[in-house]
């Protein structure tokens, strides 16, 4: 861990981490370990937790994929299970490494982009005086007319309702705080809960984040199980038996989740497995995109 | 890196013929620059004697060359000029009328904005567009539609920027006064910083209504027939 | 009178870049001019090829003649521009080039992506990211170096993007098949390996650490595909 505190960086998105820890291994995409790469980017999201960084959700989906790539794994052969639909093709290990090494290509291309962009700043047009000919021409009209600026003036106006609205619910609704007392209280009432019902009045991924945030949280806090009814059925949440008194909800904090979290190379007992497991279920994956 | 060719695209790129003493004073500027390499550095104090015979090697190179203009120097002043021949062909070029490029959504958005909410600071413009605008403003100026207008009275007494007589030309209004209505635009409410206690209220922070439009003008917004939506 | 002659004394005195219907545009103007001469009446109706064909004669001789200046055709447009390394005496002379802020690491992702694979929706680009692009795709759009291409014949027909012109001039490049590697990143073909590299079925127990680089230094040294480095 000491090692990534010293090169902690911001990373684009997921992708981006993937590509930054498989440098480190300095190995070929196609030759990474995907298992081992698993432990590095779950253990560098519990890192920014610990710094507080804000994570975002596709990071967590990114992590419940790569989760669900080592479970699959780590089962021995005979009990490996054949998802039903998934074809030789749709190996989500092969669809990741697929998206790693068109990404990375991107990335280069964007590096030529930049610097093409630098030299552009050096060069400069010839830029002639007027030629002294005779008067010259009265400009031409230009091809605009005042309907253009109107419907310039309702443009600006549409986007900015739009974006009061969307500040209104996204910005300021939802946090991973509240999103913990209330599926605490959902499950004071009802005992027990599916994990799709928890996602299904979500306004916008915002909201699913918070929501999803707050499970992993209460997780860690050993105040949930969650539990598979069939291998993937639905998966139900329940309070833990034995959970320590609800209280209030502490964040991450680095003894906590040294302590709380799970050591994701082991094939323990530990919930996260099939929490991860989420993309099957439809829950997580693909979270309602903002209007 | 030789004197000559630095020479050269100094007078290439320049838009008007340049003396010795200018170019001096351009090496000397060059080398007083924070990023100012070696080179740079080395030619800050060159003579004149130097820049002339290079000058003159230079010119001596172009009329070799034989191409479709030389370096010539006319009063003390460098510059490259085209041959004579050539003029039927320039005289066309600088007959044809070449249309300024369209204007780009953003630039009409944020023109739209400044014309109805003059004078504004760009901060302003950057509230109600909720994006940055700097590049969009630079081209609306350097297009000559806004220009600014005088200083808010706001911390740190930031530019406002008001549209110009050519932008009325280019629209074909008379005045401001000829803008169709559009009260929603004026009404956005912008976050101004309070304005300072010793300025008289109506100054500095009169609502944009009373800038925009007199209040005979006030009637017409309100009866003004609805704006068409998707016009142009 | 040579046809690449008159091309470069026309560029040399343009005060912008001139596309080839513009120059064309031109030599149909010189022909009607009143005192028009024998040459300039048979240029009248040149065809775009010749143009083009004496315009790149043009841009090589002068690459060939390495001077401080060369022919650029940026976004179709032809145009005199200095060679990068003599900028810091062109600031001096004129100052800093005006242009916007550059491009953040994720703008320049995003544009790389559209400028390949366009017409692309935006989901599209945010699969191979990975990411949300909205903010990006504003910035982007904002600058106008990508803008609505048409709409994907896929279901609730989502808008697709494609670069501009502006985004050629941005970079200085004559057109997309400028592109670098564009026909690589057009089409990226993705070998599949035998088998990515995991755990051995059935050593769940055994810490990542010993299989990792010793299986895959394996691995490696027995198949080898050809594969770019992932280095860089």
């Amino acid at each position: 861990m000491a090692e990534y505190k010293v090169q902690f960086e911001v990373f684009e998105g997921p992708l981006d981490l993937l590509l930054y820890l498989i440098k480190k291994e300095e190995v070929d995409i196609y030759q990474v370990n995907l298992t081992k790469l698993a432990t590095q980017f779950i253990e560098y999201i519990d890192l920014m937790r610990q710094f507080d960084l804000e994570i975002a959700g596709e990071f967590l989906v990114m992590a419940s994929t790569l989760m669900y790539i080592k479970s699959r794994e780590l089962l021995p052969v005979d009990q490996q299970v054949t998802v039903e639909g998934e074809e030789e093709g749709e190996d989500p290990r092969w669809e990741l490494i697929r998206q790693l090494v068109e990404y990375k290509k991107f990335k280069d291309a964007a590096t030529q982009l930049q610097t093409l962009e630098a030299r552009q700043e050096n060069v400069f047009p010839r830029l002639p005086g007027k030629l002294e000919f005779e008067s010259a021409a009265p400009t031409p009209k230009p091809d605009v007319s005042i309907f253009d600026l109107l419907n310039a003036v309702n443009t600006v106006l549409r986007r900015f309702e739009k974006r009061d609205d969307a500040r209104d619910i996204f910005e300021d609704k939802w946090t991973v705080s509240e999103k913990i007392e209330f599926i605490l209280k959902v499950l004071a009432e009802h005992g027990s809960v599916r994990f799709a019902e928890l996602f299904e009045n979500a306004a916008g991924r915002s909201e699913v984040v918070c929501t999803f945030l707050a499970l992993l949280e209460l997780i860690r806090l050993k105040q949930l199980i969650c539990a598979q009814g069939e291998e993937f059925g639905e998966i139900e949440i329940r309070r833990a038996e034995n959970a320590p008194p609800a209280g209030a909800p502490v964040p991450a904090g680095p003894e906590l989740s040294s302590e709380g979290r799970s050591d994701p190379a082991r094939n323990d007992v530990t919930p996260e497995p099939i929490l991860h497991q989420a993309p099957e279920t439809g829950g997580v994956a693909e979270p309602p995109r903002q209007p | 890196m030789e004197l000559k060719f630095i020479l050269e695209s100094l007078l290439f790129s320049a838009q008007k013929p340049l003396s010795v003493k200018e170019l001096r004073d351009v090496f000397a500027a060059a080398a007083e620059a924070e990023d100012a390499d070696a080179t740079a550095k080395s030619l800050a104090k060159i003579r004149d004697s130097e820049l002339i015979a290079a000058l003159e090697q230079l010119a001596q190179e172009h009329e070799t060359a034989a191409r479709s203009y030389r370096l010539a120097c006319v009063a003390g002043a460098w510059q490259f000029v085209s041959q004579p021949e050539y003029a039927p062909w320039l005289k066309a070029l600088v007959g044809q009328k070449i249309r300024p490029p369209r204007l780009s959504q953003p630039a009409l958005e944020t023109l739209a904005i400044i014309a109805y909410r003059q004078p504004i600071t760009r901060a302003e413009v950057e509230q109600i567009r909720g994006v940055n605008v700097d590049a969009v403003m630079q081209t609306i100026m350097e297009r000559g539609l806004v220009d600014v207008a005088g200083r808010a009275e706001a911390v740190g007494r930031p530019p406002t920027y008001g549209t110009t007589a050519l932008f009325l030309e280019y629209f074909g209004l008379r005045s401001l006064r000829d803008l169709p209505a559009a009260d929603e635009l004026r009404k956005i409410v912008v976050q101004k910083p309070p304005a300072p206690v010793t300025v008289e209220p109506g100054l500095a922070t009169t609502p944009p209504e009373q800038l925009a439009l007199g209040s005979a003008e006030e009637k017409k917004a309100e009866t003004a027939p609805e704006q068409p939506a998707n016009g142009g």
